[in-house]
């Protein structure tokens, strides 16, 4: 369930002990991050609003979406993988029902710095577009 | 002298991400304000606001002559006169001013005319240009820039030839510090008739200015650039130029009568200056040259100048970074990418430690372009940065380096 | 509660012309400014100034999130979405921006179509659509004013019709203090597919707006007018009208990206405003419109209409004294001429007396023209006008008038 | 001589107890202004620059400005009826030799307020403009 993860990443990131170690894992995360696919690295997939060049790709498979994604700064690589741990292999309607203040439930603006969360509202409002538009869909 | 001086701006004492202490290198994008300019918007606002112009009454008269002292304030550090000094928005509305004014006065005409810039504008010296351009079929003429980060002055003096309506170029380079030799090029371009255009925002932060010697039709800067308020900026402009300058906006005090047949308008500056102006924006724009002109502007010049160097030689150290324009870095701008690391992720981390710099493409994207690079992080230098502030930036930069692999 | 109200604005204990205490009756000019919108500006500048939305830093965003907040609140306000709020100089900036935008984005369709205003507009009501009509070869039509100083509805009904582009209005006259049916006004305009504009400069200080209740596609106003900081001013747009509309100014900020080759921009709000915005206006806006929901807007207006009330009966005692529009004088915006006497000597005698009002045209010589004068005294109320600031005009109007004889 | 005729004038002002005796003073002047030519009311003899109509139209007659003036309002017209006193039927040169800080020498910011200076300005560049253009007129 995303509110399950969501309070798992919650946990992670309140046990590290200071910025340093917090942005470490987050970079970590956005190393971890599966391969994404060149011929998809075009204008079309680009999230609109990041101050780094960020890449989302969603694929619908058996009511499941599936996202490539990625970006060319590390920190919002990062993200963008905290972002796949939540919304990745989910259902239009688990998306849609979610609560969309992930950065809240995060508390990111207290472990990274508020402006980290711009980026990250453009991404999930992208995401959520996504599973609108599938969720439109006829079975 | 430095702690004086750093004493008097109040911001400075702060500290951000709980308990780092503000090292603030943003100065290019905008510049900390001093307590006298703080002081002197409060006092405006406590005992004398009314609106200029317009009133035959005693506060409307202390307002006029407060904003009319600061229009010979700015007259006086440009060396220019009185009546030269529009106050505007900022460098970008003098720019859109100039441009679309220049467009109502000699429409037509700029068919098949060229107007030049160079590749280290910023948007606001291309893009009015540009719509120019579109609109009177005009051509954009781009003077190269140097691998050194220089303008070509022979490229510059080649383009800029009979066709040449309009030279517009910028005085130092907000991404790299350039300081561009505008005399030549204004003398080139008022040779041949044309219009010669100075982008002074960044120039003035650290230069005394005089607009004769530059022989520029016009000059323009940002009043929150030069530790002065938001929302005021300047067009100093030859007088002989202006007056035969159509207006920009309309409305209120800048016309001479209204009617519904035929309205006429006044002379400049105030045919440049519709509807109520940024009277507290420009009255804070005069304490701030005030201020400035009881400072010591050369030993501050030479400060910013070793303050710099200190930082391109700390830099160095790494040989992942590569510094764009770097003989121009010490001027007080120094603009760099690092080999493998995102200035993005760079300018993040400084962030986390009480740096702040600016990351991104600084409204430069030609330039970016012309250096193959996305974005660069940028560190400039104001009369109060510090060792310390030095300091504090280059321990950041190798720690967030460090964490970036 | 009138002291306490009045004990927020430290202008007003003020004298003049050495030790007469200042009765400021000139509102509709500019209003005085609350303690907490100074402080609001001396706050920002003593902690959290920097450029907003460029910066990757800790101040930036604090800038960044007060500037946007500020939007947030002018929005409410206005009943109007957050993206709607486009920040300007002010009123007349925000006038000159909806006629550029409109021709660059309608052109070549505006020939022969009718751009429909009214008599009693502002010159910043005025003279942008006559260039417009100027390039573009529009027509400009003008609804009349009756003698009673209202709009001529019916005028106005049959004047907007097939042929009109835009119907641009104001809500209440700065000279008469007429309100007008804007609602049935932008109605009509939209029924007929034309743009409805609305220049809400003086409304606004009294009322409360819902700019979805009045129809229009536009609504402006000063910040300055209503006791905020100068400098700043607001076009609310219907975000599908904006989103059609092409850029003003360029340069930085509301640029997506820039080649030599293309420009393409960004999205309203930003798309409109270029350049480095008057980050501190918009605070002090959002300051000013915050303390004006603290207060009983009600019982001002009642008040303030309670107080226009005797005045212009006191007025009326002298049997010279006409005044344009009485029955909306009791909006609180008085416009007179006396018999025998010229406006601008009373303003002058008044003056010495402490008493500031406005004698002119009050950019709205078509008006005045109308009404067959050349200038008039004005008097206008704001929420700290006072039983005493109308005694004390009265009293220094008749001494006036007996020393002009 | 013109410095005289100001110290007389500096004099009065300076004797009437309050600004209401002053303003009183100054209108009188006015009053006692010579009938402006009514040929002369035209826009080409307007001073700009003043919040009334002002008139000033010029005569040179053997060598002297011989200075006809008006203005619709009752208190610029006492400051033009003042400005007569001072610079009508004088030598150009006389006028382009005397100090042009009239309001200063009147005093005329204490007396007056400071915004009556204003069109005062633009009447005394006017005269100032007329002395200067008659004395390049060869004899
Ligand atoms: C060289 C240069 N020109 C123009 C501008 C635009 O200034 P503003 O955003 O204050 O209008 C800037 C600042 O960003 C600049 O550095
Ligand atoms: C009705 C009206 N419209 C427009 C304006 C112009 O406002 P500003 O001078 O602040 O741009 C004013 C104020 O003078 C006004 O009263």
């Amino acid at each position: 369930m995303i509110s399950q993860t969501i309070e798992e990443i919650a946990k992670t990131l309140d046990a590290l002990p200071d910025w340093e170690e917090r942005y470490g894992a987050i970079i970590a995360m956005g190393k971890g991050l599966a391969q994404y696919p060149e011929e998809h690295r075009t204008e079309q997939f680009k999230v609109k609003g990041c101050q780094s060049q960020v890449w989302l790709h969603p694929t619908l498979r058996n009511g499941t979406i599936y996202f490539d994604a990625d970006s060319d700064a590390l920190i919002v690589k990062g993200l963008v993988a905290l972002l796949m741990k939540v919304y990745n292999e989910r259902t239009p309607a688990e998306i849609l029902n979610s609560k969309d203040d992930l950065a809240q439930q995060l508390s990111l603006e207290q472990h990274l710095s508020p402006n980290r969360a711009n980026g990250l509202a453009s991404m999930m409002k992208q995401i959520r577009l996504y599973a609108l538009a599938y969720s439109l869909v006829k079975a | 002298m430095i702690q004086e001086l750093r004493s008097q701006f109040p911001i400075l004492q702060r500290y951000v991400h709980g308990g780092k202490p503000l090292v603030y290198l943003d100065n290019a994008a905008t510049t900390q304000k001093p307590q006298s300019v703080i002081d002197a918007i409060s006092n405006f606002y406590t005992t004398s606001n009314a609106n200029a112009h317009r009133g035959g009454h005693a506060l409307g008269a202390e307002a006029t002559a407060l904003y009319e002292g600061a229009r010979s304030t700015v007259a006086e550090f440009l060396h220019a006169q009185h009546d030269s000094i529009v106050f505007t928005r900022g460098a970008t509305e003098s720019l859109n001013l100039l441009a679309v004014s220049i467009e109502r006065t000699y429409g037509a005409r700029l068919a098949g005319k060229s107007i030049v810039v160079s590749e280290m504008e910023h948007h606001a010296n291309i893009v009015p240009w540009q719509l120019l351009c579109e609109r009177t079929g005009a051509d954009l003429r781009v003077i190269r820039v140097t691998d050194d980060g220089s303008l070509d002055m022979e490229h510059a003096l080649e383009h800029i030839d009979e066709s040449c309506a309009v030279v517009s170029i910028v005085h130092m380079s907000n991404v790299l510090g350039t300081i561009n030799d505008v005399q030549t090029v204004c003398a080139r371009a008022k040779e041949l008739g044309a219009i010669a255009i100075v982008d002074g925002s960044q120039y003035v932060v650290h230069h005394d200015v005089n607009v004769a010697e530059i022989g520029c039709d016009a000059y323009v800067f940002s009043g929150h650039k030069l530790y002065a308020p938001f929302g005021i900026g300047v067009l100093c402009g030859r007088y002989e130029f202006l007056a035969e300058l159509e207006p920009y906006q309309t409305g209120g005090a800048m016309i001479d009568r209204v009617s519904f047949e035929k309205t006429t308008y006044g002379e400049p500056p105030v045919r440049f200056e519709a509807g109520t102006p940024n009277i507290e924006g420009a009255i804070g724009l005069g304490a701030a040259i005030k201020w400035l002109s009881g400072l010591d502007r050369d030993a501050i010049r030479t400060k910013e100048h070793s303050l710099a160097k200190n930082l391109v030689e700390g830099l160095e150290s790494d040989s992942r970074v590569r510094i764009l324009g770097k003989r121009h870095a010490l001027n007080g701008i120094v603009s760099l990418v690092v080999d493998g690391i995102h200035a993005h992720d760079l300018g993040v981390l400084m962030d986390e430690q009480g740096v702040a710099v600016r990351t991104g493409h600084h409204c430069a994207m030609p330039l970016m372009q012309r250096f193959g690079v996305g974005s660069t992080l940028r560190a400039s230098l104001a009369a109060y940065s510090s060792r310390e502030d030095v300091d504090a930036f280059l321990h950041a930069f190798s720690k967030s380096c460090r964490m970036l692999g």
